[in-house]
């Protein structure tokens, strides 16, 4: 493949970086590809529109001239086929990297991640080193099927790992962490994060990666832990700034990065320090990962629990399209505040 | 592509397809309305009244107009039933949607059909005979042979329409779908929508097949191919298929080739699209345009008479707007309702005064 | 239809109750479709092979002759296809029952009922009364794609019930309740409970349901409260046995029979009585029900635990084929023992 | 049907397709392998000592062992890639896969290719070439469509073969996965083995296509269809196959014509298949048979060298399944290795002595 000098002419808006300028989620997402492409010959891009348009929200501009055709691959309207496709690339010894125009439709390829991607090593089929990456999470008046977050329909097959970042460090690290990563690697990005101007930030200009698995304490506290993700790591912060000024309460926040292996030991000792544990996720109650995380702290930290796990969740519904509706169903910044302060007092 | 109407000199030529000169004004209201809504709608989003993505289908209208015409349209819950896909909007309109509903529905009204909770013309009628898509896009291929097959098991002559992109004959649904209702000789109308493009994905990037008509054989369905900017063509190719549906003939798929004039969205700026091309498509071949010409050459209606039917639409859609942008978003309490059976689901327990988890 | 006439000749296989014979589960659920496919013809069944294989469990042995194939369909091998036929035909007030042959085959579904025909009541186009069904679980040496239990893919999904029976009177009582309701349902079956001999019972003669979305307590008890559902309800109640001999312990068991709605309040009921509460499913550790089940406890009866939470689970692994794996692999009876006494004493 | 090998009298007629009279020879010892290997794990069946369900593909291993006879077939991670269903035993053994994996594969032992973690023939092995399919019907097709386009990818000049059946042709994977294949050119052979039945279900009930091989034009593939129990004109199909997807001409979908003689599976009773047709296929149809008299009618080969083929055949799989009748199933805590990178995953806390739930 005549990539190498292809991949030559990196265009300028991959090279903020490089040039000290702040990037945003999604910039810091396509440096991390950009670098993993021209690091490797085996990583491939394959997804709907990503070539001569750059997909849907233009992640990948740019490569389709960089790195050609064979490696920046248009697919037809067909998720179960390049989910499936990307398996029997990684199977002849390719790292490819597939996107979902929006995460909501990996439903359609379930079965192929779940039954042939996730269990390919324990059928002695090989390790499928890919990943599977897409726009995720609500708050733009997507209605039900441009707002999903899917980690809950996937955190509970083995085999899989999940990744959902919260900043622009951690979002290019954790890119280049799952296109290196031996297993497959679901890693879902928030769209009401990807150009948010407060997220912007100065990038080490040499390769780095963020280790899969590894929480980040995202603030410092001794009051109260909030274990949170993606879009709710911001609002949990907003939510901890109100609790300090007004209530005079010190909040841990535990940003996850990583879901599925679940940062266990974090999650723990942060509950070990503070006794008290409120979770927070976008994504629906029933079901969702808050669970499992109390499950864990049950198993791991009963005895040090003063007040009961809660949490703070979207409700119990598909997601609404028009504002008040997705306001409403959505957890909001003084939901936080609310319930961590009824948490506090108990 | 099929040779377009002539567009006779003669005083009144025969009206083909056993269509009345009555329903020929009727599919120019229908097509002329789905025109000016589209374009009004493009005024309200670009005055950010509309809420979410703004889909036209400008340069298609007269398919999705012409095809649905060849339904059974009811208000009754007896009539045929159609899908329509996110570009439909004149199917829509053609099976009985009304102006007012599309409008709420773009500015997410509490009184809009889907409530607030679902977008654009994605709602549903079951008395008129529509059932909205979802964004997932060939699901309802599937679920239209289910309700094509209810027909026959009830013994109804009843027939389905399904419309499908070609950028969604390439999914699964689209396949397992078509396949059910051909070996079952459901009483089913696929039209495949081809305008060339998908998203930004031209249609030789989704398929390596010469035409779409070509995928019926692999179903044992009838096939057809029209020119889909000629509305009385498309309208001939789909009557005679819901007439086959309907006498027991099953499936078909018709192919109606198309363009997509604008982006995919109103986002998208077509910079993977040929100018020219687009130019020729607008000056030659606008469904619209050649439909009035048809009517004016043929002798079928007057520039005087389409001009009264453009005003009226004009005016009534102007009162309808002013209406719409009057009614209420819905109330946030609405989020809770219609989940499932038996009431609405629990809110949030930190919003309560004072909050209390026991009520989550 | 004419139907009718045709279901006048019920089968042998089919009266078992009527002449008061204790029937199998399968058994069990077989005569509820046909009482409930002769009370209302708009209740119709499809799936591959039901036709005049009788399915690959024979559940739907005989339908074919008594109601033609106009209500038993026989399909093509396309789940998305069937299953978003029955939603269509739902909307057209039919009543449909399809039968994945077995249930892991759902997950080629997944987009279709999650997105599609969970949501439809709250888009606005109306509910989707139909029931899908399908042999479920292991301890049957099927391996990964013919041992699986699929609830928490579809516990997050808002719209759609769950129900997994463990009895054969409760099994008949849902499979008609989940016909009757006008929401989704998914109705799982344990194939390794289909025909075991132990779980014969005589059932009532005349017509009845049960409630979708109450429990019920298998075994009354003080010390200590088992959660569970479907196959390890009987292992359980071995353990329990065992527990109460050995060890003098006075264990209670409830068995969910619907997971989705969860019955919180019988839960919480029976922890606030017993104060220590195991968790018991034969679905993979991470990410499966039991999470919830905890969060809600901690949520609603946090005071009442004197132990953490416990589960006896699989472990998080797909499922291993040959037999020494599967039992490694499974909870056994001996395991809820062992953890059960460890709470007692904790 | 096309018409079969004319049994020639003549003292020795040219071999087609380029074969050596070895290469008949072998084609021969591999067919009747498949076939005594299963009659073998047959009697194992009953004896129970096969775990699980055994699928018999009598009447169907020519087209398994002709069509993969077409491949470049090593053993050195540069040849060809074929991922077979479960009645493709042929296909596995004529890539290269031994009687010894396959016999320790169905009696569940830790020795077993795929270490008693999956089932029968489901074991992969890219030296040689075979990816094994999962039982979700039509999953491989995409995959196979991936390992292909990595071929291009690449510039290897390899190609893949991906088994499809008549039933499994229904599926969304088996159709987005052809299609991307087509589209992109990939160098894939897409057998589909219609043996007449999808477990219960006759190819009428499948489709109302006339044939599978009208699916082909639905994704610009070329088609072919052929005599399945003819095993010469199934390796001339195939190696012309082969041969275009090498030089670059894309997918080819060919229809194989067969008939499946035995049950889905052993508990198939098989009341719903006609016991004449079964017999018309035995006697008149049998592919072994007829390959025979291709062999020794066109004196290719004589009855002494077959009949001394067959022993050494039936002795070698007599100590081959005394050895693994001898293999341990494998260790309990196999359970919990090769889940993920890095090490087993957790096991059971209870199981510890004493239990301890921080160790979960
Ligand atoms: C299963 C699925 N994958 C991807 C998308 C994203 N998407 C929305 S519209 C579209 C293009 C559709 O093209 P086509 O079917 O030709 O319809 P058209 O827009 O041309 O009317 C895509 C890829 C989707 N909605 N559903
Ligand atoms: C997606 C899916 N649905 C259902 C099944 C159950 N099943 C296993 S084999 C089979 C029949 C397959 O028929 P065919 O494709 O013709 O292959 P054959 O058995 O004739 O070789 C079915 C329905 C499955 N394995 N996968
Ligand atoms: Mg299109
Ligand atoms: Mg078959």
């Amino acid at each position: 493949m005549a990539t190498a000098t292809l991949s030559k002419q990196k265009p300028e808006h991959v090279r903020l970086t490089e040039q000290g300028k702040p990037v945003t989620l999604l910039e810091a997402i396509r440096e991390g590809l950009w670098e993993e492409m021209e690091r490797d010959p085996g990583v491939f891009l394959m997804g709907e529109d990503i070539g001569a348009y750059g997909g849907a929200f233009k992640m990948t501009e740019g490569m389709l001239e960089a790195f050609g055709s064979l490696r920046v691959v248009d697919t037809p309207i067909s998720e179960i086929g390049f989910t499936g496709a990307a398996a029997g690339a990684a199977h002849m010894g390719m790292r490819p990297v597939v996107e979902m125009q929006f995460i909501d439709f990996i439903a359609c390829a379930y079965d192929m991640i779940t039954n042939y991607v996730a269990t390919s090593r324990y059928r002695g089929s090989g390790p499928v080193p890919m990943v599977i990456r897409g726009p995720s999470g609500g708050y733009v008046r997507g209605g039900p099927f441009h707002s999903q977050n899917p980690e809950a329909a996937f955190f509970h097959t083995p085999g899989l790992k999940i990744v959902y970042p919260a900043t622009a460090y951690d979002a290019k690290g954790l890119i280049k962490a799952a296109v290196r990563d031996d297993d497959p690697v679901l890693f879902f990005e928030h769209k009401w994060l990807y150009r948010r101007p407060q997220l912007r930030e100065v990038l080490p200009n040499e390769d780095y990666v963020v280790p899969i698995g590894k929480a980040r304490t995202h603030r410092e506290g001794k009051d109260l832990t909030i274990v949170t993700y993606a879009a709710m790591v911001h609002k949990s912060a907003e939510a901890a700034e109100v609790l300090e000024k007004e209530d005079g309460l010190s909040v841990e926040i535990i940003d996850l990065r990583t879901l599925l292996p679940l940062d266990e030991d974090a999650i723990v000792e942060s509950v070990k320090k503070t006794n008290r544990l409120l979770i927070v996720h976008e994504d629906t109650r029933t079901g969702g990962i808050a669970g499992e995380i109390a499950m864990r702290v049950s198993e791991k930290a009963f005895e040090w629990l003063d007040a009961p796990i809660q949490r703070v969740t979207a409700i119990d519904a598909p997601i609404p399209y028009s504002p008040p509706l997705e306001d409403y169903f959505l957890p909001q910044t003084d939901d936080i505040v609310k319930a961590a302060r009824w948490l506090a007092n108990y | 592509m099929a040779n377009r109407t002539p567009a006779k000199r003669t005083a009144r030529a025969a009206i083909p397809h056993g269509l009345t000169r009555e329903q020929l004004l009727d599919m120019y209201r229908l097509v002329r309305l789905t025109r000016s809504l589209e374009e009004k709608l493009e005024l309200l989003f670009k005055q950010s009244k509309v809420i979410g993505g703004l889909f036209r289908s400008l340069g298609q209208e007269g398919e999705s107009v012409a095809s649905a015409y060849a339904l059974r349209r009811r208000s009754d819950g007896t009539g045929d039933v159609l899908s329509p896909l996110i570009r439909n909007l004149g199917s829509m309109l053609t099976i009985g949607a009304t102006p007012a509903e599309v409008v709420r529905q773009y500015m997410a009204k509490g009184d809009s059909p889907a409530r607030g909770k679902e977008l654009n013309i994605h709602f549903t009628d079951y008395q008129r005979g529509f059932i909205g898509q979802i964004s997932p896009l060939g699901d309802l291929v599937p679920v239209m042979a289910g309700v094509t097959l209810t027909f026959k098991q009830r013994g109804e002559d009843r027939v389905g329409m399904v419309y499908i992109g070609d950028g969604a004959t390439s999914t699964g649904a689209f396949h397992e779908g078509i396949n059910f209702a051909a070996v079952k000789q459901c009483p089913l109308v696929v039209i495949v929508e081809n305008n060339g493009w998908a998203y930004s994905t031209p249609t030789r990037m989704q398929t390596a097949a010469k035409s779409f008509a070509d995928k019926a054989a692999g179903y044992g369905a009838a096939a057809d191919r029209v020119d889909g900017n000629d509305m009385l063509a498309v309208y001939g190719a789909a009557k005679a298929a819901v007439d086959r549906a309907r006498s027991g003939g099953g499936v078909t798929l018709i192919q109606v080739d198309t363009y997509r004039r604008k982006g995919h969205a109103q986002h998208d700026s077509q910079g993977y699209m040929d100018p020219a091309e687009i130019d020729r498509w607008a000056t030659a071949n606008d469904p619209v345009d050649r439909y009035v010409a048809a009517l004016t050459g043929s002798g079928w209606a007057t520039q005087k008479e389409l001009a009264e039917i453009d005003a009226r639409i004009d005016r009534e859609l102007d009162e309808t707007i002013a209406e719409a942008e009057g009614s209420p978003l819905p109330d946030e309490h609405e989020a809770r309702t219609d989940v499932v059976s038996g009431g609405p689901v629990p809110g949030h327990w930190y919003r309560l005064d004072p909050p209390d988890p026991r009520m989550a």
